[in-house]
């Protein structure tokens, strides 16, 4: 039991530790903003999520205690991280727009036009009366 | 326990229940706010009657807060100290508070009452507790309400100096935390009579270290005193504020005071090794400049409230100098000095507001102005109060100087203490004749007709007077007082009583 | 062997904060250095984790929590700064 | 029921999440814990006015297996993206996905996931909610990707969102 | 190197740069330094209890090695007030500047500030 | 009883005065001539007693600790001077009725009058020196009062100044000398002091003392050359000049050295400073007399000559002389008092005061001439005048006197002293009332009425009678006084116009013979005196004060200049200057205490910390990234209080961090973007060296404090009790809400203060200036339209009751694990913030249930309460109970009232922290609505 759990610790550590450092190296590699936006997902992911598992099962090995709140962090990263994620493409969206200076386009080019008359959000107020309209805007 | 063993939370506890209640109602019942106001200063200047009355034994007591004994929890300490500086703020606070209410200062913008109670609040808890850390949380209680009210009303000129004096006092504060950490650091205690003993005890190694601790708390204790030269600051932020307010902060600077003298006999009296008496070889150097550039700025000043905030500096000066020495006879004058110089300063600033508010645009600028109604009961004001301020009979300034200069013969430095009296005094008279003769005899054109002004009360006139009566009354009960003052000080400069009473006989 | 792969684990977020840190002080766009920072609290999020197994105690999970659910605001309002210029509107 | 428990599956969630916080399971805590439950949602309904009907059934729980496998396989996927494809060999695009879904709630949920899945992430929404942008970071066929992301996530979201 | 040293150079580092800001002349470098200023007040004075890794300050009978709980109560109680002093500056700031069109902390204005009408 | 009500009479009087000043001036007259006559009669009572060698006293005890009583006493002495002040007061009191124009203010003038009597009377009675300090600096404040009464004329402003600033000085060095003297002698009672001059003389302070003292009393008696505010008090009504400037006040510094005669005099540098000085005095004064044209001034200078004949005489040093200067007093007093009464008379009449002006008034105003003649003539010296023979008794004193072993010198001075006096006197009799008339202005002036007649009638009469029946009238006060003065016996005394042929006699009838001619030949010597250079003294004065002025005022103003910068410039300067006297002095070096060796993660924390502080410096005004970095600080601290055990610490930094950007990011909003640097390249390396020293000394301070072992302290106890005594076992947290929970509660207090100053900074603000400002505010950047982001708002709204129920549950656990009141409060804080962002302030402040001021207060009365709660229970205020329950189904569970106290701190917090950021934040809003309003 505790060999195995010994390695699935190790193992999970690793993996969490790995992926959180790649999530990291790819902020610093990769060419643009958008790009380097990839990178954190993992970060906050697998990367937090294997060391969150691995602390609920060393806390089990080393201490015989259940611990189960590790998963509460996973949750609230989940609500959140995607907000911040999109918060952050919208700035890079309006800064491009904007034509400020270091803002570089991605290497995926300019972004495209959605279809229909429309604009992004970023780009015009959200209508009234469509799924993107929240309730008060 | 009896409720008056109880006795020494009230000054803290009633200001503390009467801001929020006044908070409360002043949205939708502003008299009512108005009247619990009142009725909150007043309860507080009984309160401390009462706790002056209860001192006069000569006993100190002790009271030990949640039941932990000290030094593990935080002591209110009522000593004859403590009960005098709380009757002068509750009294002072309550003419003022009345001034303000005549004038209608307190609706000139939001929030007066409660800020002016948490302000006591803050001043009652500085002059009560028997805990550094704790006397470092009253203080930023005192200042952030002081904040408040040096805001209250408008004004570009006003937000400006505030930042200036918010800074000043943050980056003190900070200062204050520094000292406090590394006391706590050598003696892992914060009640001061436990610092006492510990400091006593500490051993050569540490010695650079207490010393350093001492002399930032007493530069922090300087920065709130406005002890040249780290008085810059206040002469712009009192004379920037409204008159009403600047005359509840003529004790604001007397707490940096109280603060050493509170301190420095007991943390660092003659036992604290390399820290004992950790201010005295620039305390009276520093006292002497700070006379004379507060009187000279009171012959300089171009404004009434500018003037007042020299003279606070000047007496605080005065009264620094004669502390210097670390005496019991000093001190017993410099207490009685300070009880005068606070209430003379506070007349200064609302006599200040009581003529500028008749003089309409001229407001407080010292130049001649047309006549203006109330002119001759205004400058007579200002002189019984530019009297007390300067030291001149009739009034307790005069004594108070005798006393000093009385005390501090023979003491070091006594011939520079005597020709900085004497001669700023004269600086003084100087400056109070000149702003006096231009601001009510001089006119800027005599047949102009006068200033008008709406029908405004006599009642203004109350709370300057009643504060010139209270000068008088201390000349007349002068021996009186200077008995106080003489218990007050022996009490002081005996701090094994004091340790005795906190720490319990056994230590 | 558990206890090295803390220390192999905790050594790689260090780094991963370095790289951050670097991002961060490189930029060059705005959002390049909200990213950085978001990520930062993400590996701090994961140093508290690791810092708490590897003294043995979970007392310091409320502060992952916490960071977990709060980080993200100052993200948003660092956004929400450059889009609106006003963050609460 | 309605007015007691105006939103039971929120309710339960922070049943559950309250439990986990104190990590244990006494008769105190769920009692206290139910309490919370009970009055939050109360408490914070005029904050989320019309809450959308959602299933927490079968489809709901496939839906989360899935974003997770995916997650893991993806994450194996853009880590050897960043470690050994050379930037300039990087195959970003830009995917405008047209969307089906209506209400805010679950346009979110799925741009959520699509983020949350490395390698892709949720850039923007159209102004009238009819269309995601999102950034792929290494894809071939652009329209195979939007519609994979339309099958795998979005006809699941329809379901749970009914 | 040792904790002690970093965190004592953190704290040198932390007021040297608290102590610049706050000598600047503009009303934001100034709420700069002040929280720099108190970052390092913080750091210092939960430093004076020493320090001590992964002992916190919770009772259990059998525990005797931890870290002093009286600095850390009083650095929250530091950082609270903190708190206040800094909100209050920030916004006494902002409405000085609405006031006279400045942010410069000692009132002279920019040669390019606006007036209203 | 009788001093007492000498005393009181007066200053009972100018306060019923000041109270009927509405009432009509016959009342006015009556309150002050009745107080002053009323002083008369009461001395009259105690006359006799005191010539019989009684003398009356009184002490009552008033400030022990400083051996300052209310010790009064009527000597011979006391008793002539207060006879003077009172008798003559009373003349001038009706005097002024008469002079004074129906319109002034009489209530005001007789009250600084009775004001300035009784300071006058209390300085004669005074049996204690400290005492009479009082009542000599009194006697300045009137006399500025009066001086400046007419206080439209330049004139008189300047000269009440210039008489307080001269007198005033005077009076502190006086205040020096005095309570010198009193250490010397050991008691500051007069009498006591009297009877110890052997020890006063052998102090070593005493050339001190006596240049303090005569410092005082010359400056009071005008004497050379503190002499020039004399003339300039001149401004002052007549009725005052009579009275304070001729017959009382001047004469104060005269009373001083004849009262302090016995301490003083007989050493050999009394006599040669006070003789000097009285005899320059008196001959200049007596010259410069001769050649003005204004009748006051005249006066003014003749009198500041007679005073200087008394202060020379009392410096000789003899009992004679002391004699001579006692009787002169006297005679001074009467006539010219007189003189300046008819000097009133004559301007109230024709309009002016230059003799020039003046002539053959004799005719005019007969009664008046005669009075100003005769009074002339007792100023000349000449017989049968009182003035003679107090002048023949100088004389004779002075050809007695050698000086420096020449035994000519004092004798030929004073001779000169006498011819001037003569010639100035005569030239005042002659030229004003013989001759060809001239009267400026008026018509046909004429004698006035009694009330201006009588008064110097009445001192004509004495100066007359002193001269004829002096043994009968002044003999036996006169002796008693001297001897009071020199505290040996009685001196025989011989008062009489005829002593036969001496050489007082000789040099007194050359003087008049000299003077005649010199007064013949006027017009060419006045002439030839005005060519020469005669520096203006109130010029030179003025000039000197508006220049030190203006220097001290920009002295001033530089120093206080309004400059935030340097204000903290010094403060930190005086704080590293006293850290290295400290550590120079005594040495701070680290301890013996084991380091802990850092991980790499503690130094990766370390670089970056010190990598964005660096970052912060750089990049400074680039206002939002350097917000960034610090951010970046933040988490490190954070980081770090895990890492260094301190769980609370690490939840409250993170929370406080957020909350504290958002703070900054809504200010920073509407401040200025992108301000260009103001200091230059010197001012900054200045700042570098300032921030580097401080940087160091504090870090020094650390590192020496962490490595010295730690010392048992009081947290042992905290440690020991928290279970036990608390009922917790977070320590940190029982700590606050009970251990040291008064700390806290001033904490709050703090909190919920900053809460309601902001709310006064920001409410306003959408007015005045500011708000016109916000409303013509325009961003220089261009935003996006979208103000509500869809997946933002939508992830609030779960985050929203997620976050709270966070927040309940670290508020429940804090007392025994990290957490508590705060936290939670901010926990809270922040999910409804989210909500603010997400989706903007209207929408949520409508939804929000509480307002910031009932949290802010409740939460203090809750505090508050708890602590009182405890009271009930006969313990010390905020005294916690807790303890542990158990229910059937639910288990065990603790309550506590630490727990509601924590709850007080949680609304607190949450109110405050609302208050100042969604006030922040509604005050954009409210402008532009504003502008809609206005607009509409
Ligand atoms: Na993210
Ligand atoms: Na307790």
């Amino acid at each position: 039991m505790s060999v195995i759990a010994d390695i699935v610790i190790v193992v999970l550590l690793l993996l969490g530790a790995g992926f959180a450092l790649i999530g990291s190296l790819g902020l610093v590699r990769l060419p643009s903003t958008m790009e380097r936006l990839h990178g954190p997902t993992k970060a906050t992911t697998l990367g937090l999520g294997a060391l969150l598992v691995a602390s609920v099962v060393y806390f089990r090995a080393r201490f015989g205690v259940w611990t189960a709140h590790e998963a509460l962090i996973s949750l609230f990263l989940f609500i959140t991280a995607p907000i911040s994620a999109n918060m952050i493409a919208k700035v890079h969206l309006h800064r491009l727009r904007t034509g400020a200076i270091s803002e570089p386009d991605s290497i995926a080019g300019p972004p495209p036009r959605p279809g229909g008359d429309g604009e992004w959000a970023t780009f015009e107020a959200p209508r009234r009366d469509t799924p993107a309209s929240t309730a008060n805007s | 326990m009896t409720l008056l063993d109880h006795l020494p939370i009230a000054p803290v506890v009633i200001p503390a229940m009467t801001a929020p209640l006044a908070m409360m109602l002043m949205r939708r019942h502003a008299r009512a706010a108005t009247a619990l106001s009142l009725g909150g200063c007043v309860a507080m200047l009984v309160a401390a009657c009462t706790l002056f009355g209860v001192a006069q034994d000569g006993a100190i007591r002790s009271y030990a807060l949640g039941a932990w004994p000290a030094p593990f929890g935080i002591v209110l300490v009522l000593d004859r100290l403590a009960a005098m500086m709380l009757v002068l703020a509750a009294l002072l606070a309550t003419v003022v508070l009345g001034h303000a209410l005549v004038t209608g200062a307190d609706r000139r913008g939001w929030h007066f009452h409660p800020l002016f109670h948490f302000q006591l609040m803050g001043l009652n808890g500085a002059f009560l507790t028997g805990d550094l850390f704790n006397l470092f949380v009253f203080f930023e209680v005192l200042l952030i309400a002081s904040y408040g009210l040096m805001l209250h009303g408008q004004g570009a000129l006003r937000m400006k100096a505030g930042v200036a004096y918010v800074v000043v006092n943050i980056v003190g504060s900070a200062l204050f935390l520094i000292a406090l950490g590394l006391l706590y650091g050598l003696t892992a205690t914060l009640n001061m009579a436990d610092l006492a003993v510990r400091i006593a005890a500490l051993g050569t190694a540490d010695q650079g270290l207490l010393r350093v601790a001492g002399l930032l708390l007493m530069t922090v204790f300087a920065l709130k005193a406005a002890v040249v030269p780290l008085h810059l600051w206040l002469p712009r932020t009192y004379a920037a504020t409204m008159p009403v307010v600047a005359a509840l902060f003529a004790i604001m600077t007397k707490v940096g005071v109280y603060a050493m003298i509170r301190t420095v006999p007991l943390i660092f009296g003659a036992q604290a090794g390399a820290a004992a008496w950790v201010p005295a070889p620039y305390l009276l150097p520093a006292a002497i400049l700070g006379a004379v550039v507060g009187f000279v700025g009171v012959l300089a000043a171009r404004g009434l409230r500018e003037q007042a905030a020299f003279a606070v500096l000047a007496s605080t000066g005065t009264l620094l100098m004669a502390v210097a020495s670390w005496r019991a006879a000093t001190l017993a004058a410099a207490l009685y000095y300070m009880v005068q110089a606070v209430l003379a300063g506070a007349a200064l600033f609302l006599v200040a507001d009581v003529t500028m508010r008749r003089r309409g645009q001229y407001a407080d600028a010292l130049v001649p102005s047309p006549r203006f109604a109330g002119q001759d009961a205004a400058g007579l004001l200002y002189l019984a109060a530019a009297i007390g301020a300067v030291g001149l009979p009739p009034l307790a300034g005069f004594v108070g100087k005798l006393l000093i200069l009385d005390a501090s013969y023979a003491t070091p430095g006594w011939p520079a203490v005597w020709t900085t009296i004497l001669v700023t005094t004269l600086i003084g008279v100087i400056g109070f004749s000149r702003s006096g003769s231009t601001l009510f005899w001089k006119t800027s054109a005599a047949d102009a007709d006068p200033i008008a002004c709406p029908a405004r009360a006599h009642a203004e006139f109350i709370a300057p007077a009643l504060l010139l009566a209270a000068l008088a009354a201390l000349t007349g009960a002068a021996g009186w007082m200077t008995e106080q003052t003489r218990a007050t000080a022996a009490q002081v400069m005996m701090p094994v009583t004091y340790v005795t009473a906190v720490l319990g006989a056994a230590r | 062997m558990i206890d090295l792969a803390l220390h192999l684990a905790a050594g790689a977020i260090a780094l991963a904060v370095l790289l951050n840190l670097w991002r961060l002080l490189r930029g060059p766009a705005l959002g390049d250095r909200i990213v950085a920072l978001d990520t930062m609290v993400i590996n701090a999020i994961a140093l508290i984790v690791l810092i708490g197994m590897i003294g043995g105690n979970d007392t310091y999970f409320e502060a992952a929590l916490l960071l977990a659910m709060v980080g993200f605001v100052s993200t948003i309002a660092y956004c929400k700064f450059i889009l609106r210029g006003d963050i609460v509107e | 029921m309605r007015h007691v428990l105006p939103h039971p599956a929120l309710s339960a969630m922070l049943l559950i999440v309250w439990l986990l916080m104190a990590n244990s399971i006494t008769i105190g805590g769920v009692v206290l814990g139910g309490a919370f439950a009970l009055i939050l949602p109360k408490f914070t309904q005029p904050f989320w006015p019309d809450r959308p009907r959602m299933r927490f059934g079968r489809h709901f729980l496939g839906y989360l297996a899935i974003v997770l496998l995916d997650i893991v396989v993806a994450n194996f996927q853009v880590a050897w993206l960043i470690l050994f494809r050379r930037s300039r060999d990087l195959r970003a695009r830009w995917l405008v996905v047209p969307i089906d879904l209506t209400t805010p709630e679950a346009i979110t949920m799925l741009a959520g996931t699509i983020s949350l899945t490395p390698g892709t992430v949720s850039a923007d929404v159209s102004a009238d909610g009819r269309f995601l942008l999102v950034h792929a970071l290494d894809v071939a066929d652009e329209a195979a990707e939007v519609a994979r992301i339309k099958r795998r996530y979005e006809a699941r979201l329809h379901r749970i969102f009914a | 190197m040792s904790l002690e040293f970093l965190v004592a150079s953190a704290i040198a580092v932390l007021v040297a740069g608290g102590i610049y800001l706050a000598l600047r002349g503009r009303t934001f470098q100034v709420v700069l330094g002040l929280t720099l200023l108190s970052y390092a007040v913080n750091l210092f004075l939960f430093a004076i209890g020493r320090l001590i890794v992964d002992r916190p300050p919770l009772y259990a009978k059998d525990v005797t090695a931890h870290a002093d709980p009286l600095p850390q109560a009083l650095v929250l109680t530091a950082i609270v007030i903190t708190f206040g002093m800094t909100a209050l500056t920030v916004i006494l700031s902002l409405r000085s500047f609405l006031e006279s069109g400045s942010d410069q902390v000692d009132g002279l204005a920019d040669p390019d500030a606006e007036e209203p009408a | 009883m009788a001093l007492l009500t000498l005393i009181s009479l007066p200053f009972v009087a100018a306060i019923l005065l000041a109270l009927a000043r509405h009432a009509t001036r016959g009342v006015h007259m009556l309150i002050a001539g009745g107080a002053s006559a009323g002083g008369v009669a009461v001395l009259l009572t105690q006359a006799g007693a005191v010539l019989a060698g009684r003398t009356p006293a009184v002490r009552i005890a008033w400030l022990p600790a400083l051996g300052l009583d209310l010790s009064l006493w009527l000597d011979p002495l006391a008793l002539l001077f207060a006879a003077l002040i009172l008798g003559i007061g009373f003349l001038v009191v009706l005097y002024a009725q008469g002079y004074l124009k129906k319109e002034e203010p009489t209530a005001r003038f007789l009250s600084f009058l009775l004001l300035f009597q009784g300071a006058m009377v209390g300085i004669a009675l005074s049996g204690n020196v400290l005492l009479m300090l009082v009542f000599w600096e009194l006697t300045s404040l009137p006399s500025f009062l009066l001086i400046g009464f007419w206080r439209d004329r330049a004139e008189a402003r300047q000269g009440a100044r210039m008489a307080l600033t001269i007198t005033g000085g005077g009076g502190l060095a006086l205040i020096a000398g005095m309570v010198l003297l009193g250490k010397a002698a050991g008691s500051y009672e007069l009498a006591t002091i009297l009877s110890r001059a052997a020890q006063v003389q052998a102090s070593p302070l005493f050339p001190a003392i006596l240049l303090l003292i005569l410092a005082g009393a010359f400056t009071k008696s005008a004497q050379f050359p503190f002499h020039f505010w004399l003339p300039h008090a001149m401004a002052a009504p007549t009725p005052v000049s009579a009275y304070l400037h001729s017959a009382t006040m001047v004469k104060a510094g005269v009373f001083l050295l004849a009262r302090l005669w016995p301490v003083l005099a007989g050493t050999e540098w009394w006599f040669v400073i006070v003789t000097a000085v009285g005899l320059v005095t008196m001959i200049f004064g007596a010259g410069v007399a001769l050649f003005r044209h204004d009748l006051k001034a005249i006066l003014a200078y003749s009198t500041i000559s007679q005073l200087g004949l008394m202060v020379m005489l009392l410096g000789f040093g003899t009992a004679a002389a002391v004699t001579a200067a006692v009787f002169h007093i006297l005679n001074h007093a009467a006539f010219k008092a007189a003189l300046f009464m008819h000097a009133g008379i004559v301007d109230h009449e024709t309009g002016t005061r230059d003799i020039r002006r003046l002539g053959g008034l004799a005719a005019l105003m007969p009664l008046t001439a005669t009075l100003g003649v005769l009074a002339a003539a007792a100023m000349a010296g000449l017989p049968p005048l009182g003035g003679f023979i107090s002048k023949e008794m100088m004389l004779e004193q002075s050809a007695h006197t050698a000086w420096a072993g020449q035994a000519l010198l004092v004798p030929v001075l004073a001779t000169l002293a006498a011819l001037l006096s003569a010639a100035y006197s005569l030239r005042y009799a002659v030229a004003l009332h013989f001759g060809a008339r001239r009267t400026a202005a008026m018509a046909a002036p004429h004698d006035p009425g009694a009330l201006l007649l009588a008064p110097p009638a009445v001192l004509v009469g004495l100066a007359l009678a002193l001269g004829l029946a002096p043994m009968t009238l002044a003999g036996p006060l006169v002796a008693a006084a001297s001897a009071a003065v020199t505290g040996a016996t009685r001196p025989a005394l011989h008062l009489a116009l005829w002593h036969g042929v001496n050489p007082a006699l000789l040099m007194s009838l050359g003087a008049v013979a000299v003077a005649v001619l010199l007064l013949w030949r006027h017009a060419a010597v006045a002439a030839a005196v005005a060519r020469l250079p005669a520096p203006d003294a109130k010029r030179l004065f003025d000039r000197g004060m508006t220049a030190a002025v203006g220097a001290l005022r920009q002295l001033s103003g530089r120093l206080h200049a309004a400059s935030l910068q340097r204000y903290l410039t010094v403060l930190f300067l005086v704080a590293i200057a006293l850290g290295s006297e400290a550590a120079l002095r005594f040495g701070i070096t680290p301890g013996a205490r084991a380091t802990t060796p850092a991980s790499p993660v503690a130094i990766v924390a370390w670089v970056a910390l010190v990598a964005a502080t660096g970052a912060v410096l750089a990049i400074d005004r680039r206002r939002y990234l350097a917000l960034i970095f610090l951010s970046v600080i933040g988490v490190v601290m954070a980081l770090a209080f895990v890492h260094l055990s301190a769980p609370d610490l690490a939840l409250t930094q993170i929370a406080v961090e957020v909350v504290t950007i958002l703070l900054m990011l809504l200010a920073l909003h509407l401040l200025p973007g992108n301000p260009p640097r103001l200091s230059g390249v010197t001012r900054r390396a200045r700042d570098g060296l300032i921030a580097a020293a401080g940087g160091l000394g504090t870090g020094w301070l650390a590192w020496t404090i962490m490595t010295r072992p730690e010392r048992a302290g009081v947290s042992r106890f905290h440690w020991d009790n928290s279970y036990a005594g608390g009922g917790g076992t977070n320590v940190v947290n029982v700590t606050l809400v009970d251990f040291r929970a008064f700390d806290t509660f001033g904490e709050i207090t703090v909190l919920g203060i900053a809460g309601l100053a902001i709310y006064a900074l920001l409410e306003p603000a959408a007015h005045g200036v500011a708000g016109r400002r916000l409303r013509q505010w325009r961003s220089r950047d261009r935003f996006s339209p979208e103000r509500h982001p869809m997946m933002f708002v939508m992830a609030t709204r779960l985050l929203l009751p997620l976050a709270l129920l966070v927040g309940f549950y670290i508020f429940l656990r804090g007392h025994n694990q990290p957490g508590g009141g705060f936290i939670a409060a901010l926990v809270f804080s922040i999910a409804i913030l989210q909500q603010y962002l997400a989706s903007g302030f209207d929408w949520t402040d409508v939804r929000r249930r509480i307002g910031e001021h009932q949290l802010i207060a409740s939460g203090v009365l809750i505090a508050v309460a708890t602590g009182l709660g405890s009271l009930l229970f006969g313990a010390p205020f905020l005294t916690s109970s807790f303890g542990h329950f158990h229910l059937p189904l639910i288990g065990d569970f603790e309550l506590a009232t630490a727990m509601l106290f924590d709850l007080g701190v949680a609304a607190v917090v949450v109110g405050a922290v609302m208050m100042a950021l969604a006030q922040l934040a509604h005050v954009a809003q409210r402008a532009a609505k504003n502008d809609g309003d206005a607009a509409a």
